[in-house]
């Protein structure tokens, strides 16, 4: 789950981690208030889960609380790599004498937390990754004995000189990594960590994506989720259980298995059909999960064949016919739909589902090529 | 005949009560595996009814299963908030194969469990994953006992439902399997595809591997490094995903294209420039495997 | 640094360990309320640092708080192995079905700390050790990992095998565990560990010790130490930043190093004479120290003389005579004193000395020798 | 020549501009040691004036002296609270011997410290020790220089003056030695007799060793034991705390009696067991050193 940047600063903000004051407002009337309030100088931030934010126009310099009312007036409502901005951020502009980058994520490679800075602050920082690799130093810290002190300083030492600024950038990273851990994050980025002219440090920009594995044992988390962010299917998709990607071609696929539900879009493209989704139903064989698939498929305009691929092993085939059924005995399908089963209680399966109707066959590819087709003559 | 495991693995079940537990410890039982033990807290004592008057001695720690049963495997249908916990049991038992189905650990457990496991010398294959298959020894996991035969190839691969696809494809053209093992879909998993395919190489039995990717992180491309420097078989390869859009999971919590790395096309390359033939369709598998076995 | 019975259970109760009810009096008069408060059959418990108080008649069951009145006047004031018990904790009679034991402390042999459990509790563990080893289980903590949820399952699972009593005692091992890392102890004891008749496990009696080299990690225990129960003569050293033993001998000694000091004790037991005391000054050169030590050898009334005997390395010769001349300059010597110095400024540590009227020697044994002769003919 | 120490270490000086750091930083660079570095934090780029005009550079990391300078041992002056962090800085910094003078370390900062010098395959001398000196070698401590000579005895002690007043007994009467190590005074160390025994057993130039043990603990039970079966030298013992009392720790962490085991006697009769030698005063060790090496 990603977290917007005003949810990810106050949470560092808790952890101990120096933020500069701000409140997200989502009128430009509020955003004036707030501007008010801080006095001087403003920065007007569209809060949306994308990055470009600079570039697209989202963030915003203003004056005066007339001048910041005004900004946040253009930037509510602005599109942002197709985010509706619904929340801009209203914080004091830092005079800012240095920028630097610091994030703690898991790395695949080692299989352990990594914490990564680089003295380059405030952009991208896969372009510095690729272009200038030793401008970031990363440490990967052994789990059984967490991130210890002399390993936060060496870090700070990457970025500072200062006897001062290295204590407190050595304090800020470990707060970070420990808010990593607690929170369960999957990365806790900072970006810029800022040098003030008074000579602070301070975490201008953060973004924070939380391991959803590990929410459970942050209950509270989840009311950091903004349901208006994410599509409506995907959320009913979420809440049943099952694994929905949009996609933008016209064969809607409902899947057991995600590796399987990836195949099956690329046999979808390799006979010249487009995928409408990724679906995997997952291991269980809950009808329910059948049915809830085939709503969230068909809520899909632009979805005009239905494709059922399904392998049972634990998923019963005959499950999976059941929730075919009835799905369709409660709203009648308005476009085609190609069934390919095979596996455990394939025999089953199929004779519940000719008696109402369908016809199933046991070959991916035929299937495939058969949904292609009914989706290019639909 | 078969890699990890042999006519001598002995295994526990971790979870054996639970609804996943019970019915695959049957399966598993039904396929001709010896499960020793059961693990559940609270229910030492009692007996799990695997099937056919079979009855399974359940304990309370995976510690007093070794003990009283000299089980020497363990599979874990533990739930994600315990699982970690249940690994780093297994191992400090002593365990020295563990095969953890769960899925929806919460990474951070992981690198924790990973680290002990390693402490310990123990092999995990897993989370997140099918587990492995040996046609004629016996199956730790839930991969279908029907759709695979005894012989000459092993089949690892990231995902589950999958590899059934293509290991039924194998078995229905004739073409047997030593293993076939699930590496599991999570970002940080025990075993992976160089580990297993060292295994392959080492055994006499196999004559050539297929192997699964899919897309997220570089164990594809490093399976390929070490295939074209040290594997002395023949090796398939399909990667799924080719379609799969950057920066979204695709179910498995490991598949994801982060910025422009982890995708199919690198994956095939990598194995396409270590000269392995890389299938376009799940069905091209057996065709491009009679061939490789063809040149031989 | 020793806890209290009552202290050690207020602290286990503070982190979750199930503790019953009880106050601590000072007065036969509180007793009496206590028991009245707590209503039904009541313990009356000395509280004092020193093992056996129930055979040497510092424990006793009061039916009534009349009875615990007359109990806690006839245990107050009692001397236990030479500690006077100043107070008594008044518990309620716990209806006890089954009695174990369960200890954390740091193993020397495998450097972690080692968890303790034994099914035989509410008796001297070391007899248990000694005589049944099997009746005990040791679990060695790897410091990397902590105790993990199936190591002290495992443990209560050598306890007790009713389910109910089996997760109930993991969970009171993994906070007595928690307990001990985060305060720092040397030694977190519960003995015994009972089931009541009602099912419930609790811990009666607690034993801690903390380590005095962790104390500035929690200052707030330092109001736990009780001045009464330290002889004045120790705390003065302390205070003093010296290592002070009563002894029972005649021979005073002030040594700088705790081996050194140690072998000076036992040349004066094989020289025929009795030590009086041990007492290391300490590595540093300060003369301030000096004039402490002197002072808290010359207050033990059965010092028949004073031997100095310095190593000098870190701690230089000069600072040593110059604290030994000006304590005595403050306060007259009423005993003679032997003084043994030599290394880092031995020469000038002389010259000092005998402008003072005092001799020094070089040799341990002749100062060793010379001063059990003193302490015989004084 | 010498055990743990050659020509080849340079020294780093964790806690330099202390006042214990410092001083004895200048004692060591007296005696001919080849102290590269000192670690401060926050002082990193200043200098540290080592007497005769020596300038030794100051870092703020470990890493970094070690990186500028190829430092191989560290000497730790830091205050207690900081000392396990400073010793895991060393190994971390991959410091192969790492010397801890620093008195008072809570003992559970050092389970961790102890675990992961393990890990780093690093040596750990002390804490709370006086470090070692080898004559026309160096000194990494605080051991005094003036007391020692070049010879063929290694000593090895778990006190501090204890060590100097045996050690100058021995250099007075023309005996010198090769190492003397001060393994530290706390219950947990890192080198104990054993490891320094199988050292010396190793180093050619060593033909005895004196041994200076007190109560507390089974440590000197266990170089009895290592020496009776593998030590191929003679050997002399002192064990200090005849008079301890039980149960009262005598000054050092780890000299205490417990229950009624760590006791002088059991020490004393473990060395003669096995048939060395055990003095009974300081003064003896001299004599009995001298029977020993005319047995050979």
């Amino acid at each position: 789950m990603d977290l917007y940047e005003y949810q990810a600063r106050e949470l560092l903000r808790k952890a101990g981690i120096p933020v500069p004051d701000g409140e997200v407002a989502d009128t430009p009337e509020a955003a004036q208030r707030i501007a008010r309030r801080l006095g001087g100088t403003v920065v007007v931030k569209a809060q949306v889960h994308a990055g470009g934010r600079g570039k697209a126009g989202g963030v915003k310099l203003a004056a005066s609380p007339e001048e910041a009312k005004s900004h946040a007036a253009r930037i509510l409502g602005m599109e942002i790599k197709q985010h509706v901005v619904r929340r801009v951020l209203v914080t004091p502009a830092e005079e800012i004498a240095a920028e630097a980058y610091a994030a703690v994520l898991v790395d695949r490679a080692t299989q352990r937390p990594v914490l990564m800075v680089s003295g380059e602050g405030g952009i991208d920082i896969e372009e510095v990754a690729r272009t200038r690799p030793q401008a970031i130093r990363r440490l990967s810290v052994d789990p059984r004995y967490g991130l210890l002190s002399h390993q936060a300083y060496g870090l700070a030492e990457f970025l500072y000189s200062d006897p001062g600024l290295l204590s407190q950038a050595a304090d800020i990273l470990t707060r970070l990594y420990e808010f990593f851990l607690s929170a369960g994050a999957s990365l806790a980025e900072i970006n810029p960590l800022i040098v003030t002219s008074a000579g602070e440090v301070k975490a201008i920009d953060a973004k924070v994506s939380l391991d959803d594995n590990a929410l459970f044992r942050n209950p509270d988390f989840e009311k950091l989720r903004d349901p208006a962010a994410e599509p409506e299917a995907e959320m009913r998709a979420r809440n049943a259980g099952l694994s929905y990607v949009k996609m933008t071609g016209s064969v809607g696929c409902c899947v057991n298995g995600a590796g399987l539900a990836m195949a099956t879009m690329d046999l979808i493209k390799y006979y010249g059909g487009e995928p409408a989704n990724f679906l995997d139903i997952g291991g269980s064989s809950n009808p329910d999960k059948v049915v809830a698939a085939l709503e969230i498929i068909t809520s899909d305009p632009s979805v005009r064949v239905i494709l059922f691929n399904i392998f049972g092993g634990i998923t019963r085939c005959d499950d999976v016919a059941n929730g075919i059924v009835e799905a369709t005995q409660r709203t009648k399908l308005d476009r085609p739909i190609v069934i390919r089963l095979t596996g455990t209680n394939e025999a089953e399966a199929i004779v519940i589902l000719e008696k109402a109707g369908f016809t199933a066959g046991r070959s991916m590819d035929a299937a495939v090529m058969k949904a292609v087709e009914l989706a290019g003559a639909a | 005949m078969a890699i990890f495991i042999s006519d001598a693995t002995k295994v526990v079940i971790q979870g054996i009560t639970g609804r996943d537990g019970s019915f695959h410890t049957r399966q598993m039982i039904g396929y001709g595996t010896r499960v020793v033990a059961g693990v559940t807290p609270g229910k030492g004592g009692q007996a799990f009814e695997g099937g056919d008057g079979i009855r399974i001695p359940i304990y309370n720690t995976v510690e007093r299963a070794v003990t009283e049963t000299e089980a020497n495997a363990s599979v874990i249908y533990v739930p994600p908030a315990h699982a970690a916990a249940a690994i780093m049991e297994a191992a400090d038992a002593g365990i020295k194969l563990i095969v953890a189905i769960t899925e929806g650990i919460p990474v951070l457990d992981m690198t924790r469990a990973l680290a002990f496991v390693a402490d310990r010398g123990a092999r995990l294959i897993g989370p997140n994953c099918p587990g492995l298959i040996s046609p004629g020894c016996g199956k730790l996991g839930i991969i279908p006992g029907g759709i695979v035969a005894k012989g000459p190839v092993g089949v690892v691969s990231r995902s589950g439902t999958l590899t059934y696809e293509v290991v039924s494809q194998l078995t229905a053209a004739g073409i047997g399997q030593t293993t076939c093992v699930g590496i599991g879909g999570d970002p940080l998993i025990g075993t992976n595809f160089v580990d297993c395919l060292k295994a392959f190489g080492a055994d006499p039995h196999t004559k050539a591997v297929v192997l699964i990717g899919e897309i997220g992180g570089t164990d594809e491309q490093e399976a390929a490094s070490y295939a074209g420097a040290h594997l002395k078989l023949p090796l398939v390869a399909f990667v799924a995903g080719r379609t799969a859009p950057p920066g979204r999971r695709m179910g498995h919590a490991g598949a994801i294209i982060s910025g422009s790395s982890g995708t199919a096309e690198e994956k095939v390359k990598a194995f396409e420039d270590q000269g392995f033939r890389v299938a376009d369709r799940p069905s091209d598998v057996v065709g491009l495997l009679r061939d490789a076995l063809r040149d031989l």
